[in-house]
């Protein structure tokens, strides 16, 4: 039971995807625009990402490594991540058109997001099990959505600051992201794995 | 069997798989939409300015599908959007003739002087909150430049004291129209060059009182203009856009004005 | 107007200033909030130029003076309307220098402050757009650039005039917690009466402003007093650090140091009182700031408990600073008036 | 001086605490010290030109039914009440019309203006016939008071005769008389509670009649314990339920809402009105002039004004006739004594800042007139908001005046509405103690402005 909760801690926090690990970056600053939109885009996150380590995980173990075609990895991997986007966004167009139209293009750019491959890639890596694999997706999606959820409460307050027009748009929630991860930095060495 | 056959026989077994789910979903979850509602979005230029009545292009693009709403009403694109626009629905329209903005005031701090000293928000509808705005003249310029910030393209200038459009850079969206807390700017054919610059509809003598340019009500320009195309409404001298009146004709009534509100542009 | 209109008085006419209501004012002002909290860092700057002499003053001097100018030339090169007079640079200057250790170079402590002052200040507008305490922020970049320097703790130059005895340690007391801890799992000192009435009065090694808890609750008690800062977060912060650190010292106390060891030691008052306080970055409503407190607290505890860093409250409350929007968010009041029921029975 | 007989005082069972401390507010200086001694003073018609415009009310305004050359008489009515909310307006003077324009109102709109040229100002010219209030009907009250052109009188100026017929399932059981007086600077209630409170418990009760209701509280702030002592005089011979409400001074104690939440615990709802949660409240002017209208058939043309503030060389409290010009009132305290910044109608929280002193006129809701200097005022500037959180303390609403104003300042209008800026009284605390010195009230009211035009807009894009 540690083992789960410190996996957990671990990846949303210590090791955040976003802040520490600087992957996914896209999203985080595409969709920070305003928080309705950033928790719907973490619940989906968080949604793909969980299903995709539990998916991707029997996947390798059941098809590719008996078969041998470990090389195959990444190839399925995109193409089980991909199913699994594509599958999200027709179900939220239909369940809620505002939040779908509010994520744009940034729901199908889920595909793309870097955590995704990165999670499934690495529970393989690590050697972790079943349920450690759907744990440790599970806590590194909601670090994501954590950490985009914080940024987007910062993204309404600089987004209407007055930084010099050099460093408007963007650039400033570049550098806040960046003090963000300062701030994130508190936390390493918090769990010793 | 080689490497190579299981190879394509899991992969290809995937993609058939994972297809069949995606197909399976979409029908479920399927959502009717008029596939023209996009193309029109794409033939609009996509300024978003709302001159057209509609929240942005997507709005009025699903206007124009669904409502029938008439499809030369982006001044933006002007004839060439409608030209598309009926290549690709098949409907006829003309093209309206572009329009630009224009500030019937030319009362600046020279001109029409402040009753007093104002201190809040740097902008007009604000302003005009606080005891009525602090302009001597009730439907003068109040020169705090909410027009200028809500123009998209930038084409309002504000120049002692007054907003001055650049009819080069309008698009004509009207957004400063709809803002304007005194409502004194017009949306007029771009080729008409002749103005009168006022707003006020008070008599002469109140007029000459808090301003030195602004329309006395004397009526000389609506008894010179050819074709009425300079009426009186009540003490305030209108032009009727209508109606073209040629430069010879037009310097003499910049001249002939004695409140020295008849302007060319 | 009529000949007649002569009967009626005329009054000579003086052009007046028209605005909006409330045409008085509390008399409250920036400058003035920063002028105060100057002031209640008073007592705390008096105690670190005892105990650090010279190097007290030479890091508060630096600080300020690099803290103004940076703020100063970046306006300018801004184009903005120069704002030192509000002395809120100055503010920052103090705070950074008080979060720094006695022997740190004088060039760290100016690209500190100009960090602090350009990166997490300027770049945002200035004051009131910041979403980071820029002091903390100056000291967190500090802390990880220059991690050798800003955790080197010298031995104190003067004698310890009222305890007698030479309690002279060469690490901060959490961190000696901490390296005892995970070395021989054995706390290195005993905590008795006397170690905390010197911690409290400031007999410990620490960065210069933070070593007399007594000076800065002075000082808190006086922006208390105009009302600078309310109780929530102060109260909060160090009520967290207390009940958490409680629970662990009773579930284990030979792990653990007690509660009141927390609150004496490190950055806690120095960060209760002074920077978690800062208003531009912390919440605005009541509840707000007790939630923004009370993690401030956990989040400390946290850090130091199980985190790599011996001291966690300028993490903590940069972390804080960094939700404070979504607090602010979630925590405003019932507007009067909107209620369920529409109707009340008489 | 009296304080300690208002503590004695205090042992009465007519004497009632508020049982509810009202949200925020502020302290501010009151100084009622400047106007509180003097003496209701008459102004002698010096004035020769009255203007009286036909807007002093809330709603529509009123129709003229005189013609230029006619002669009015005082007491006249000569503006006609043109819609369900409106209100009559009388000629305050006896004399001849000689001109109707349309002239600037005290709030900044423009609206036709009556003038009269005086020629006897103190002899009534016609009056209603008396009324015996005790046994005349609701009805006949409610219309006596609308033929007065009665008008709240204490800022809003809500057309009385509106307020005192409301529909059959509002039930009404408080009557209020405001006579709080929290906004600083202003004595014209607390002299016309020393002076005249006979009428304003005769008004009370004849209010309390017309509605049914039971008991009627006379709310006074603790700072006029002189007011307090003569009222509970003037009330021996009622019955057990008026009472007196000593409120704390704290403002705004006299904002409606609020009082009514010190007083009944009762929270109006948002958008509501006081009669949704049985309660009435009347400022003491308006009681005064209802009794005035009543009993005496005088219709509302006059109106107590403090003239005071620091640039003011006598301050005093005077009896007004609608329509005079403020140099005329100025003229009568003395003039100014130092160089005045700010002309300002009404009290300095909630007041309306004037551009002339020489074509403002006094109206029925011109509780004060004020002459500030320049080291009195509040300057305004657009500096950026340090999130402090006074001003979230300070609002008696329970709003968040900083995240409001920084949303309105980037025109996010959908985003104040969502945050219930319409629910703001502007009341001034806020913005009072910014120490950015933000125009708090001024935001919000161009973003209460701004979503009432877009309402409007929808509404005529939907006619379409």
């Amino acid at each position: 039971m540690k083992t789960y909760f410190l996996l957990i801690v671990s990846a949303a926090l210590v090791n955040n995807f976003v802040l520490t690990r600087f992957l996914g970056i896209c999203p985080f600053l595409g969709v920070s625009k305003s928080v309705k939109t950033a928790s719907g885009m973490g619940g989906a996150v968080i949604f793909v990402i969980t299903c995709a380590s539990a998916v991707t995980w029997l996947f390798q173990h059941y098809i590719l490594d008996t078969l041998g075609l470990g090389f195959l990895q990444t190839i399925v991997f995109i193409l089980v991540i991909a199913t699994f986007v594509q599958f999200v966004e027709i179900v939220l167009k239909k369940m809620s058109p505002a939040l779908h139209g509010a994520l744009g293009i940034y729901l199908p750019l889920i595909t793309t997001n870097c955590c995704v491959l990165a999670v499934a890639v690495l529970n393989i890596k690590e050697n972790y099990n079943f349920l450690q694999s759907i744990t440790f997706g599970f806590g590194a999606s909601s670090g994501f959505a954590i950490a985009l959820l914080i940024f987007t409460g910062l993204r309404e307050k600089i987004d209407r600051s007055n930084p010099p027009d050099a460093m408007k748009g963007t650039s400033i929630a570049l550098i806040t992201a960046g003090l963000l991860s300062m701030a994130f930095m508190g936390f390493a060495g918090l769990v010793k794995m | 069997m080689s490497i190579i056959e299981t190879t394509v026989i899991v992969f290809g077994t995937t993609g058939i798989a994972c297809g069949a789910l995606l197909a399976i979903a979409s029908r479920v979850f399927a959502i009717k939409e008029d596939p023209r509602i996009g193309k029109v979005c794409e033939l609009l230029p996509g300024a978003n300015c709302g001159g057209c009545g509609y929240a942005g292009c997507a709005d009025y693009a699903k206007a124009i599908i669904m409502n029938d709403a008439p499809i030369n009403l982006c001044t933006v694109g002007g004839a060439e959007t409608v030209k598309k626009l009926s290549t690709f629905l098949g409907k006829t329209a003309e093209a309206a003739e572009r329009k630009v903005a224009i500030v019937l005031c030319r009362g600046d701090e020279a001109n029409a002087p402040k009753n007093s000293i104002y201190n809040g928000i740097v902008d007009c509808s604000a302003a005009n909150l606080v005891s009525g705005g602090n302009k001597k003249c009730r439907y003068g310029c109040l020169g705090y430049g909410s027009c200028a910030r809500v123009c998209p393209t930038g084409a309002i200038e504000i120049k002692d004291g007054i907003a001055v459009v650049h009819p080069e850079l309008c698009i004509g969206c009207g957004a400063c129209v709809k803002v304007c807390p005194r409502k004194i700017i017009k949306l007029i054919p771009a080729s008409r060059k002749l103005h009168v610059f006022c707003s006020s509809l008070d008599k002469g003598p109140a007029v000459k009182k808090v301003c030195k340019v602004g329309c006395i009500g004397c009526s000389l320009c609506s008894k010179l203009a050819p074709d009425n195309a300079i009426v009186m409404s009540g003490a305030l001298a209108v032009v009727d856009y209508s109606k073209n009146i040629d430069d010879e004709k037009a310097t003499i009534l910049e001249q002939k004005c004695p409140g020295k509100c008849i302007r060319k542009t | 107007m009529n000949g007649s209109d002569n009967r009626s008085v005329q009054t000579e006419e003086p052009i007046f200033i028209i605005s909006s209501s409330p045409h008085i004012h509390s008399g409250s002002s920036i400058t003035g909030i920063m002028a105060d909290v100057i002031l209640a860092m008073i007592p705390a700057f008096l105690t670190s130029l005892w105990f650090f002499r010279w190097n007290a003053l030479r890091l508060v001097l630096v600080c300020v003076i690099s803290c103004v100018l940076s703020e100063f030339i970046a306006r300018k090169i801004m184009r903005r309307n120069n704002t030192i007079q509000d002395l809120s640079a100055v503010v920052t200057g103090i705070l950074l220098a008080f979060n720094l250790p006695p022997d740190l170079p004088s060039w760290m402590a100016a690209l500190g402050s100009f960090f602090a002052i350009v990166i997490a200040k300027q770049l945002f507008g200035g004051i009131g757009y910041n979403p980071f305490n820029p002091a903390l922020i100056g000291r967190v970049f500090l802390l990880i650039s220059f991690p050798v320097q800003m955790t080197t703790w010298s031995r104190w130059t003067i004698p310890t005039p009222l305890t007698g005895t030479d309690a002279v340690t060469t690490a901060t007391p959490l961190g000696l917690v901490k390296t005892s801890l995970s070395a021989s799992g054995n706390i290195p000192f005993v905590f008795d009466t006397t170690t905390a009435w010197n911690f409290f009065i400031g007999i410990k090694n620490g960065c210069i402003g933070e070593v007399s808890a007594l000076a800065i609750i002075i000082g808190g008690i006086y922006l208390l007093y105009r009302k600078c800062i309310c109780w929530h977060i102060p109260l909060s912060f160090l009520g967290t650090i207390y009940l958490f650190t409680l629970i662990l010292y009773k579930t284990d106390p030979s792990s653990n140091m007690p509660p009141l060891f927390h609150i004496l030691t490190g950055g806690a008052m120095l960060g209760a009182w002074f920077m978690a306080t800062d208003m531009v970055t912390s919440p605005v409503t009541k509840k707000g700031m007790i939630v923004f407190g009370c993690g401030c607290g956990l989040l400390t505890v946290i850090i130091r408990k199980w985190g790599g860093y011996p001291e966690g409250v300028s993490f903590a409350i940069l972390l804080m600073n960094a939700i404070t929007p979504l607090i602010n968010r979630f925590t405003r009041p019932r507007v009067f008036g909107h209620y369920k029921g529409k109707r009340i029975e008489l | 001086m009296s304080w300690k007989m208002h503590k004695e005082n205090m042992n009465s069972t007519r004497i009632i605490k508020p049982v509810k401390k009202i949200p925020g507010s502020v302290h501010p200086p009151y100084k009622k010290e400047l106007a509180r001694n003097a003496p209701i003073k008459n102004v002698s018609s010096m004035e020769a030109h009255f203007h009286i415009s036909m807007s002093q009310h809330l709603g529509a305004p009123a129709k003229p039914i005189v013609k230029k050359g006619d002669t009015v008489l005082r007491g006249q009515k000569i503006g006609e009440a043109s819609g369900f909310i409106s209100a009559n307006v009388h000629s305050p003077v006896t004399g001849k019309v000689i001109d109707i324009n349309e002239e600037q109102t005290l709030s900044g709109a423009y609206a036709s203006s009556i003038i009269v040229e005086a020629s006897d100002s103190e002899k009534w010219g016609v009056l209603m016939p008396e009324l015996d209030w005790e046994s005349a009907s609701p009805q006949q009250i409610i219309t006596r008071v609308a033929d007065g052109g009665i008008t709240g009188m204490g800022g809003a100026g809500f057309p009385t005769h509106v307020k005192l017929s409301p529909p059959k399932e509002k039930a009404i059981d408080t009557v209020i008389i405001n006579g709080a007086e929290c906004e600083p600077y202003l004595t014209a209630d607390f002299r016309l509670m020393l002076e005249e409170p006979e009428n304003i418990k005769n008004g009370a009760l004849i209010i309390r009649k017309t509605l049914n209701a039971k008991r009627v509280i006379i709310a006074i702030e603790d700072n006029k314990p002189e007011a307090i002592r003569v009222m509970e005089e003037a009330l021996k011979n009622c019955d057990e339920n008026v009472f007196i409400a000593v409120l704390p001074t704290a403002y705004p104690h006299g904002a409606e809402k609020q009082l009514i939440y010190a007083l009944t615990g009762r929270e109006v709802p948002s958008g509501g009105l006081p009669m949704d949660v049985g309660a009435l409240v009347e400022n003491v002017g308006t009681a005064a002039a209802i009794f005035n209208a009543v009993a005496k058939g005088i219709p509302l043309v006059e109106r107590i004004v403090t003239v005071t503030g620091e640039a003011v060389a006598i301050p005093l409290n005077l009896r007004v006739k609608i329509g005079t010009s403020f140099a005329a009132l100025l003229n009568v305290c003395g003039g100014t004594k130092s160089k005045s910044t700010k002309l300002i109608a009404g009290g300095p929280m909630m007041g309306i800042t004037q551009t002339s002193i020489n074509s403002s006129y006094t109206t029925k809701t011109t509780s004060g007139l004020l002459l500030l200097p320049d080291n009195m005022i509040s300057t305004y500037s657009s500096d950026p908001c340090i999130s402090c959180g006074r001003c979230v303390e300070a609002c008696p609403m329970h709003l968040m005046p900083c995240e409001l104003s920084i949303l309105l300042e980037a025109e996010d209008i959908t985003g104040a509405e969502a945050l219930n800026v319409l629910d703001c009284i502007e009341c001034g605390c806020c913005a009072y103690s910014c120490p950015s010195h933000r125009p708090l009230v001024q935001h919000m009211r161009a973003g209460k402005a701004a979503i009432m035009l877009k309402r409007k807009q929808q509404k005529n894009t939907e006619k379409k």
